[in-house]
């Protein structure tokens, strides 16, 4: 199934695009998705391997489920405010 | 014990916004501490005009309202106030305003702390220098 | 580099006194920290009508200005101001206040904790509840 | 000579009055005085044995020297602002 993973800042700038779409099997889980985000982009591998990501605007554990329908975002934060 | 947060566009205004609480709260107010965040004329040793402040809606109002009723109860305070920009805000110009009502000086200057660090940490709200 | 210090009768005003600072310097603020003792209705458990605040001058305004000073290097601040009540303050009212402008937010804080401190051990101020 | 030593706050309410003065032998330091006070109060020996004294609006040192012209406070706080 098919994961659309929003991204924001520096990050949406390096890759000039808002979201970043991914396939994984279901039933699959945060941590699916962080791989196949590792996997999809080899330059970056390890900063996606361990990017936080939220789901439906909380952070989600590596072993928390996924769906197509949810809102999954990664969260990056170099230093607010 | 009273939150507010308020995410809006552009600069803050010079005026503080006020959470509401109850009278007998406001009697064991002692102390206030307001923190504004101003943004810098340099920027990691660059000149800058301004910062874009790009904000990931609903979860940056969810999370720092969420952090605010944390450390409100953990460290005992009557109200916080959050105020954070979104979009461009000028050199010399607020985009964030903390301010704490607190019966005592220490834990509201603790909790201000905590507040900023966790904020920069854990709210998805990111900035640009342009 | 700039201080102002000043203690007046009864309780402060809503507005802060602002200390003035170069327009050079003054683009160097990132954060500002103010910090307001407001008179609370319990003291030591004791409902009060008001405080009543006795200065020794003139070396009350010497020692908060040295101390000023003193905090201002040792932070590397870029301006305080210093107000304080004499006489009678109401509850509910400020009877002190100190800001910090700062180019970042930790020393900001550091700063505040420690004038607030030292200015309790070392400034001839006694306060009385009425 | 004769030392006045101003006193502030719960102290002058305790003492009833706004100053204190005492003798001390010529030349005297800030901690003859201290010792005089202990001397003419010996209920508050302890205290006044330790009590800060200001000369001429400044912290003094026990060895500094003091004169009958200078002005001498008690600043014991116990918390302000």
């Amino acid at each position: 199934m098919t994961i659309r993973v929003l991204i924001f800042g520096a990050l949406a700038r390096e890759m000039s695009c808002k979201e970043l779409v991914v396939d994984v099997c279901a039933p699959a889980t945060v941590r699916d998705v962080n791989a196949s985000l590792a996997a999809k982009f080899p330059p970056k591998a390890g900063f996606f391997q361990s990017a936080r990501l939220a789901v439906n605007h909380a952070f989600a554990t590596p072993d928390a489920p996924v769906q197509t329908t949810d809102e999954v975002a990664l969260i990056e934060l170099v230093g607010g405010g | 014990m009273s939150v507010l947060v308020h995410i809006s566009p552009g600069p803050l205004s010079s005026e503080r916004l006020l959470a509401s609480h109850s009278a007998s709260a406001a009697h064991a107010v002692g102390a206030t501490v307001v923190f504004e965040g101003i943004v810098r004329a340099n920027e990691q040793g660059r000149a800058i005009r301004a910062l874009s402040y790009e904000a990931y809606e609903p979860m940056a109002t969810n999370s720092l309202t969420q952090l605010a009723n944390d450390i409100l109860s953990k460290h005992a305070l009557i109200a916080i106030t959050v105020e954070h920009s979104r979009g461009e805000v000028a050199t010399g110009q607020r985009s964030f305003r903390l301010a704490i009502d607190s019966a005592h000086r220490k834990e509201a200057l603790a909790a201000m702390d905590e507040f900023i660090d966790r904020m920069k940490r854990d709210v998805p709200i990111w900035k640009t220098a342009i």
